[in-house]
């Protein structure tokens, strides 16, 4: 009971802490420049230029904390050696460039890339545009959302038990293997089949982002204008054309959004190869490999380095952010 | 709290090691942190051995551990908030916390109790003896608790049933194994699974090779890179492991299903009706992850993972087992490692379950089953003695070019091909 | 749609079907762990869990009871009993060694040599008959049966009632928490600035914060907990409140500013000229009207810090008062990782609490909250 | 180029009927212009032709086969929306072939189509914009030519131009006139409640109050002899005025005497018996004349309105009834809080008893 | 309650100059009305007077106080959006009281100003509503109570009706011309494109063009004298014909011959000089009567449109000359395609040269 009253109050606090800020500090802006009296006009101009700082700032503090800051030390870790004591100039890069296993994650993280948000999407569109058109649907929306409520590691580990192997003479457990038998296959140990596996731990990857991808999408598919749709049902457009040329192109927006979130937590993941292969069989990406030489190597110049490529590759995808954020503005 | 055992009651405990402790030492109000990579049943059986600290000394320790502990240790003592007292796996990850300077060095008379009472006592104190951050080389940890690697598990009922002996030596072992295969069975079971760290098993039975077609000294000089990973008789070793792990009728589920059967699950063919093997090398801890019910003793066994007889090589012994450093200096952290020097602390923990040591200055006999005593056996009864070879070296082959390597030659790369491969990522150190 | 004239049913049919079909790929994994949840350790690996859910063939080894518990009968010794301890099974082979499990049928006699024999009948009923008395080891017994599924609730036992459980709960809910609402209110305020206020630099702010969404957050612990002791405030519930809520932010500001600059511009427009101050209009218009952007960022922030692990281990201490329900299940699932029983009923013991928090929130994730203000 | 017939015809959503009793034939060529309030059911009406709604009861057959069931695609119809629902994301082109692509046409085919209808509506400069870079008008004018190259037998108008702007409206308005005159066998169905639009536009308009048909027939016949007070108040603006009043005298003519205090007669034919009987009297604002003789209404002018060409006069309330308009022609600023005298000629004054017209007695 | 003075102000948009020379004095209880063709900037410079837009350059003050840095709130002012703009969250009674409240008005004095404008608009019924549930004019009322509410120096109207439908709008353009009769000293500005808004509210119309302001004048003003083509033509519907011409008789009345071959008498005077001059003959529809004597204009009627108390009648194109337009009272159905003689009263006819009006010379 005491413990409960230490963890309401504590959150009761820390929630109440973040709200009083932007409270009291709005407040004093305003008993600074107050927006009455003579000089109302020019206060209020004045405090206008401060606001928006005001608002940012725990935001700035926060994301210049937990990233830019941490960011920079990387970017000076991956110059220094493994244990950040003395500079080594480009080594970190070289070396990287000729590790086989850098080539290895290069090769496989393009093809997260290419594979998972596209297929994230497109079966969250699926889902979206099925569950919003029957009754059951919101049960269906449920059951698909579930796996985001699986950490990771959960995921990896149910999904290890579907991949799983047992030899012959002994019975599957894996349903994979099961399924293959059924189908007149041997049993196969899947998560060491190259290239495949690679794709079976896509998979994962892909069961877990399309609930997300399906809720944002859901919402999108809603707010397209009715009417268009009937014109197309006038047009003579089956229900298949409705979907891929009318409600489609109407989200786009929305769908670059999911995909780039997609994008960006398949360059961050980590734990569903690390936890299923940990990379082995030719299945390792950039962030097991950063993890690799963060905890098991010690190596916090390579790790840096992975980690800076890792960044790198996400470029092109704040370019177009950008570019989208400018047009907004006009 | 409760002490498991009431001090003085039962005479196999050396009770004296306590009281004599007890009077020298008074640390009240003091705390000590531990963090190490105990959890679960290990973790209550070590609180068990530091009530007795806390009862001698009044310090009030607190220890937290469990899964992690690598990368919390690691993250901890870099941030600047490390714990009184590590308690590290592995000996290669020390040497690299030395080599920070992040360790404190310990007291010299703990090299001289290393010497006078452990088992291969120097051995010991040249695996807690590392250069520090200004290069010199000074004692920095107490080995306790350990674990013996070089143990095949096997049911004596399966045996009894086919009609099979414990082999002494190697060629008596493989010798066996045909016959098995001749009988229509399967003798072994080997699963390299363990999830994010997949290959580790395969890492063991190499060593174990190791020592049994090289010289000790060829182990050490491995350990450290000083003989070459590609070297021949390192090649040699991993084909000995692959005369195993690689040949279809040796091993249940065939060659392939090695590297991605979970170690945990591998033992249970042993159980299984009718077996789906006859033997399984593994470390001391598997009898865990046997079928619920099975009685170490009675439904399963060990022997000794014997030697060549031809190769003279003695009895080696591939082992395993926990440093404790130093890592937030402390009265309380060096009075911690003082308890750890005195019998009472081993026996403690020897008269429960699950824990070996190399003290000879303890009592045997209070060892909490008789398996226990018969581990402890081929541990004292050792030629040589070495510590896990991947837990020695760089974590980035230890605890990765190696289990890779592994894994890759248990799929059929070429061992030479893998030994190269492992030798790169090694010079790529440098 | 569904008024449209001559839909023909059976496309309403293939909706159905079509759902229903990815419905069950998805929770196809899901249910197998559940179902495996209810098994133990040794049947998860011997079998397919959709094998549980039907009577099943089964190899059992079965020691038959021990020395002291033989009865003498004349002249025999005698130990009887059940091989099916738990329930009931029907036997189909049975055999006296590993080399041969099925030699027997049931209610046949087998020889043991040395005057012992044993027979097992179909119900699993066995008797082992000795001249001498048994001594030591009881021998072993080989079955082959038809066993009906069997469940055992077990696993859940030892993740519902393990020790601390609860207090790893409460310590989990006094991360997650504050760890989902500070975020979203820094957040907010700043997508706000970002959307809506005019100040230089917007544009060149709103790119780094796309930016950061992808500095992985692994390589930030070791600065940021060298941070955390510097400030004080090193293992303490502050500390991972703030690492979450920074991890957190970039994509909390990037959805909500992306939602706040679809919000109409009168709307905020007319509050600028009804006298209401920024923060009036944040507060009192542009909050209320963001909910559904806020209650979805707010589902997925809870589902990653509630799931999170790596960030708790580093930034909170594994002490009783400390430990997260992650940290807690992972030491029960042993020392030496996974046990598939423990993980899949602790799955199921974890999902509860993020599915009430979708199932709650899940009416505000649709539009239509704007209806009526504009036309 | 189809005859349309609704056969009772009734739409309920669960258990609320909002239309019931639908019978109406519209011949090959007609442009049928549904008006009534919001909210009465014109839109569902229209759509229910479409087949965007199910028909729930009755039926509706295209030159005698019945459609009920039909899907809208096949129905032969096209149909321009309100709200345009022009392809956001398709240009003028790709909004306008969409249809003959899913027909399966051929590219010679669906560009003839296509350019003959962007010269007709004078769009072909725009045909590779997207719609988002057109005025209003324009984008109308592609909601039209989309309906255009499908050469529907029916075209179905849901308030096409209420969200052009006035000067757009009264351009659009003159198009579509100027399209019916060049497909003369094309039927049309317009659904609007801008009475211009219904005045200018109808071969027939049908007047839907209350989830029935209140009137059907052509706009002067609705303009001058409506049958009930609803059309009456609803066609023409402002509103006809309504002054309850008394039947004085009957005959070919009848002499009404006001509850105002006016007095009126109206060349509508009466039986004695009528005598006495209490009737509603309509005159229109702009039927309304100033006289020296006995009259129809005396009151305060309240507010002018100077349109330019005409006037309109708002005269105060007296008690609850309802506001009494004029529109006089001409510029009258000078009238505002004079006492006014207005009579109208015979011939223009409606009566109307239990809301419906005695004309139709 | 204020005067307000716009003085040479502009407005660009980057390089882009939307507005300029701007100079408008406003006077107390005046109802501006800013009048336009989309996009010349009447929401802009509504938006300005409101301090939404920054003013680029030139001054602009109320009662003589600088006002082009004082934000919004400070002004004095009250908007009222096209689009509504209701908190969609808050019921009716709090987004009238939303101003009150920020400005820590009492809750007895919120209540009470709540209550009067409820009560003069008609919205006490509905004032626990949340806009959601009001149909568009109760919308529209309620924005303007939201208005009234704060009992401001000057009210900003941005085309307040041009969401509701026809009868909507004028009940609703009503109620604005009584509230400016209930407030007679407020000032209100109010941007339409509505003509028949604007001559009926407008005390004085502002006609802007081409980012300036075109002419400035009552209603009846810009309706009988339009300064130039562009107001000629904006301001009543059907716009005014325009005819290009020669003079050739000047003096106290001037007579031009038509390039069509009509004639036409203006009682505009001119002087000899001006003989010769070619100019654009402009006449309104309703001007246009049919005459025997020389006609100004004689044409063939190709569409005519009966809206009951007029009839329109459009007339064949004559090469690319604009279409001529005629309004004829009464129903007039029979000269379809017939030739009509028409001519005007001298006094109704307009002449531009340069698009000027020769009357402003
Ligand atoms: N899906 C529905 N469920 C229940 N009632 C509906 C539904 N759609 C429309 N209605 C009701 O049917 C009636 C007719 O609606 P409809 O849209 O046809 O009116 P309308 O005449 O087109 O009005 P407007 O002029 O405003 O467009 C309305 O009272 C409306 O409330
Ligand atoms: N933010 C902006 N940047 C650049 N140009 C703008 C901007 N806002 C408006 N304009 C331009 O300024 C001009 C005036 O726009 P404004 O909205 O004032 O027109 P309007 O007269 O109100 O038109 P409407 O009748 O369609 O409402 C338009 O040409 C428009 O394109
Ligand atoms: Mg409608
Ligand atoms: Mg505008």
């Amino acid at each position: 009971m005491e413990q409960l009253f230490m963890a309401s109050a504590t959150i009761v606090i820390g929630v109440f802490g973040c709200v009083a800020y932007f409270f009291l500090s709005n407040l004093a802006l305003d008993s600074i420049y107050p927006p009455r009296g003579p000089d109302a006009g020019r206060n209020i101009t004045r405090a206008g230029a401060i606001r928006p700082w005001l608002f940012l700032l725990p935001a700035l503090i926060l994301l210049c904390a937990y990233l830019v800051y941490p960011l920079f030390v990387s970017i000076w870790l991956s110059f220094h050696d493994a244990t950040g004591d003395s500079f080594v100039g480009t080594d970190n890069y070289t070396w990287l460039l000729n590790d086989l296993k850098f080539r290895e994650s290069m090769k496989n993280n393009l093809l997260w890339l290419l594979v998972v948000p596209a297929a994230s999407t497109f079966f969250g569109l699926i889902a979206a545009a099925l569950t919003d058109r029957i009754g059951w649907g919101n049960f269906a929306k449920a059951m698909i959302f579930m796996p985001m409520a699986i950490s990771f590691v959960g995921a990896a580990v149910i999904w290890k038990f579907i991949y799983d192997y047992r030899g012959d003479g002994q019975t599957e457990v894996g349903v994979l293997n099961a399924i293959w038998v059924a189908l007149g296959g041997t049993p196969q140990t899947w998560l060491t089949i190259e290239p495949s596996n690679s794709f079976l731990l896509m998979v994962v990857l892909v069961w877990i982002q399309t609930g997300f991808a399906m809720v944002i999408l859901s919402a999108a598919l809603r707010g397209i204008p009715e009417e268009t749709i009937e014109a197309a049902v006038l047009d003579g457009a089956s229900p298949l054309q409705i979907f891929t040329k009318i409600k489609v192109p109407q989200i786009w927006g929305t769908i670059a959004v999911v995909w780039t979130t997609i994008t960006i937590t398949v360059l961050k993941v980590f734990d569903i190869v690390l936890a299923m292969t940990n990379g082995q069989w030719g299945t390792q990406v950039l962030a097991n490999l950063m993890f690799d030489w963060m905890f098991r190597g010690n190596d916090t110049g390579r790790a840096s380095a992975v980690a800076l490529i890792i960044m790198l590759m996400v470029t092109p995808i704040m370019v177009w952010n950008i570019r989208n954020a400018r047009k907004e503005m006009r | 709290q409760d002490l498991k055992f009431a001090p003085g009651e039962d005479a196999r405990f050396n009770w004296a090691s306590f009281d004599s402790f007890k009077a020298n030492h008074d640390l009240k109000g003091q705390t000590l942190k531990i963090d190490g990579p105990w959890g679960g049943v290990d973790k209550a059986l070590f609180e068990t051995v530091i009530a007795y600290f806390e009862a001698a000394t009044g310090a009030d320790v607190d220890y937290s551990g469990g899964d992690g502990f690598e990368q919390r240790v690691m993250i901890d003592v870099e941030a600047g908030s490390p714990p009184g007292i590590a308690v590290i796996p592995q000996p290669g990850l020390a040497a690299d916390l030395a080599k920070r300077g992040k360790l404190t060095p310990l007291k010299p008379e703990i090299g001289t109790f290393l010497q006078e009472n452990y088992a291969a006592g120097q051995s010991w104190v040249d695996l807690s003896t590392y250069p520090g951050a200004d290069g010199t080389k000074a004692l920095y940890g107490l080995f306790y608790k350990v674990d013996v690697k070089s143990l095949v598990w096997y049911s004596p009922e399966n045996f009894e049933d086919a009609g099979y002996e414990v082999p002494q030596t190697m060629e008596d072992l493989k010798a066996l194994s045909e016959q098995i295969v001749a009988d229509g069975g399967t003798p072994w079971c080997i699963g390299l699974g363990s999830g994010g760290a997949t290959g580790w098993p395969a890492t063991d039975w190499v060593e174990d090779m190791m020592l049994r077609v090289n010289t000790p000294q060829d182990y050490d000089a491995w350990v450290s890179n000083d003989l070459k990973f590609d070297d021949p008789k390192v090649v040699a070793a991993i084909e000995e492991f692959g005369a195993f792990a690689r040949n279809d009728a040796w091993v249940a589920g065939g060659a392939g299903g090695v590297a991605s059967t979970d170690f945990r699950d591998a033992p249970k063919g042993l159980f299984a009706s009718p077996p789906t093997c006859y033997m399984h090398r593994q470390a001391s801890f598997i009898p865990s992850f046997f079928p619920e019910g099975t009685v170490v003793g009675e439904d399963a066994d060990f022997f000794y993972f014997p030697a060549y007889a031809g190769k003279e090589l003695g009895q080696p012994v591939l082992g395993a087992g926990t440093v404790f450093v130093v890592t937030q200096d402390s009265p309380a952290a060096q009075a911690f490692i003082d308890f750890l020097t005195t019998p009472i602390a081993h026996e403690i923990w020897m008269a429960q379950s699950g824990f070996l040591t190399p003290n000879k200055a303890v009592n045997t006999e209070v060892y909490g089953d008789p398996t226990l005593k018969k581990m402890g056996d081929i541990l004292l009864n050792a030629t040589t003695f070495r510590f896990d070879g991947s837990d020695l070296m760089p974590g980035a082959i230890g605890a990765g070019a190696f289990w890779t390597g592994m894994v890759d030659y248990s799929g059929g790369k070429d061992a030479a091909a893998v030994a190269s491969d492992i030798q790169k990522t090694w010079d790529t150190l440098k | 749609m569904d008024n449209i004239a001559g839909t023909k049913s059976s496309l309403v049919w293939a909706v159905h079907l079509a759902t229903a079909a990815l419905v069950l790929l998805w929770v196809l994994p899901t249910i197998g762990l559940l179902v495996s949840s209810f098994r133990d350790r040794d049947q998860i690996t011997t079998s397919g869990w959709w094998k549980s859910l039907f009577p099943s063939e089964q190899n059992i080894v079965y020691r038959a009871g021990a020395a002291d518990s033989q009865t003498q009968e004349g002249t025999t010794w005698v130990i009887v009993g059940n091989v099916f301890e738990a329930g009931n099974g029907q036997v189909k082979a049975f055999g006296i060694t590993s080399k041969a499990p099925t030699e027997f049928a049931p209610g046949a006699v087998a020889d043991m040599g040395e005057g012992v024999s044993a027979t097992v009948a179909e119900n699993g009923d066995y008797r082992l008959t000795s001249t001498a008395q048994f001594e030591g080891r009881s021998p072993r017994l080989f079955v082959t049966s038809i066993t009906p599924p069997r469940f055992t609730l077990d696993n859940y036992d030892r993740v519902l009632f393990a020790e601390g459980i609860g207090r790893a709960f409460i310590n989990t809910m006094t991360v997650t928490i504050p760890a989902t609402i500070i975020p979203i209110l820094i957040a907010a305020f700043a997508a706000f600035a970002l959307a809506w206020m005019e100040f230089p630099g917007r544009a060149l702010l709103i790119a780094t914060i796309v930016g950061l969404l992808v500095v992985p957050l692994q390589l930030s612990l070791i600065p940021l907990l060298k941070l955390h002791n510097s400030l004080g405030i090193g293992k303490e519930y502050v500390g991972i409140w703030l690492a979450h809520s920074g991890f957190g932010l970039p994509l909390a500001i990037y959805l909500l500013r992306n939602y706040m600059v679809g919000l109409p511009r009168e709307i905020i427009e007319s509050a600028r000229v009804d006298g209401a101050t920024d923060f009036q209009i944040f507060l009192k218009i542009i909050l209320p009207l963001s909910f559904p952007a806020l209650a979805s960022f707010a589902i997925f922030q809870f589902l990653w810090t509630w799931n999170d692990l790596l960030v708790a281990t580093v930034f909170l201490g594994n002490s009783a008062d400390q430990l997260v329900m992650t940290g807690l299940l992972r030491e029960l699932m042993g020392s030496k990782g996974g046990e598939w029983e423990i993980l899949a009923a602790s799955a199921f013991v974890s999902i509860a609490v993020p599915l009430l928090v979708f199932f709650a929130m899940q009416k505000y994730l649709v539009r239509g909250l704007l209806a009526g203000s504009v036309k | 180029m189809a005859d349309l017939k609704l056969s009772n015809v009734e739409k309920a959503y669960g258990e609320v009927k909002v239309l019931k009793d639908i019978n109406l034939d519209i011949k090959k060529g007609e442009l049928i212009v549904f008006v009534g309030p919001s909210g009465c059911g014109k839109s569902t009406l229209l759509r229910m032709i479409a087949g965007l709604e199910r028909i729930t009861g009755g039926d509706f057959t295209i030159d005698a086969a019945r459609m009920n069931d039909v899907p809208p695609a096949q129905r032969g119809i096209a149909m321009v929306f309100q709200s345009y629902a022009l392809y956001p994301h398709m240009t003028v082109r790709d909004n306008m072939s969409f249809a003959l692509k899913i027909a399966k046409k051929t590219t010679a085919e669906i560009n003839a189509a296509v350019e003959k209808a962007a010269r007709i509506l004078q769009l072909t400069p725009y045909l590779d914009r997207l719609p988002k870079a057109l005025s209003g008008g324009q984008r109308q004018r592609v909601a039209i030519g989309r309906a255009i190259v499908r050469d529907p037998k029916v075209y179905l108008f849901d308030e096409p131009l209420s969200n052009l702007d006035a000067a757009l409206r009264v351009a659009t308005r003159l198009e579509i006139a100027q399209l019916k005159e060049a497909m003369p066998d094309s039927t049309m169905i317009y659904v609007t409640h801008d009475q211009v639009e219904a005045m200018t536009l109808a071969t027939r308009i049908v007047v839907l109050a209350g989830g029935g048909i209140s009137q059907v027939g052509t706009p002067l016949e609705l303009y001058e002899r409506p049958e009930n007070e609803f059309v009456a108040q609803f066609i023409g603006s402002p509103a006809m005025n309504l002054m309850p009043g008394e039947i004085v005298e009957t005959g070919a003519r009848t002499r009404i005497r006001l509850a105002n205090g006016g007095e009126a007669v109206a060349s509508i034919p009466t039986q004695a018996v009528d005598k006495g009987l209490k009737v509603n009297l309509g005159v229109r604002p702009e039927d309304l004349v100033a006289t020296d003789g006995i009259p129809l209404f005396t009151g305060d002018v309240e507010i002018t309105e100077a349109l330019g060409e005409v006037t309109l006069l708002y005269f105060k309330r007296q008690g609850d009834s309802a506001q009494v308009v004029a529109k006089l022609p001409g510029i009258h600023g000078n009238l505002r809080h004079q006492t006014v005298r207005l009579g109208a000629d015979p011939a223009k004054i409606h009566l109307f008893h239990n809301r419906r017209s005695l004309l139709y007695r």
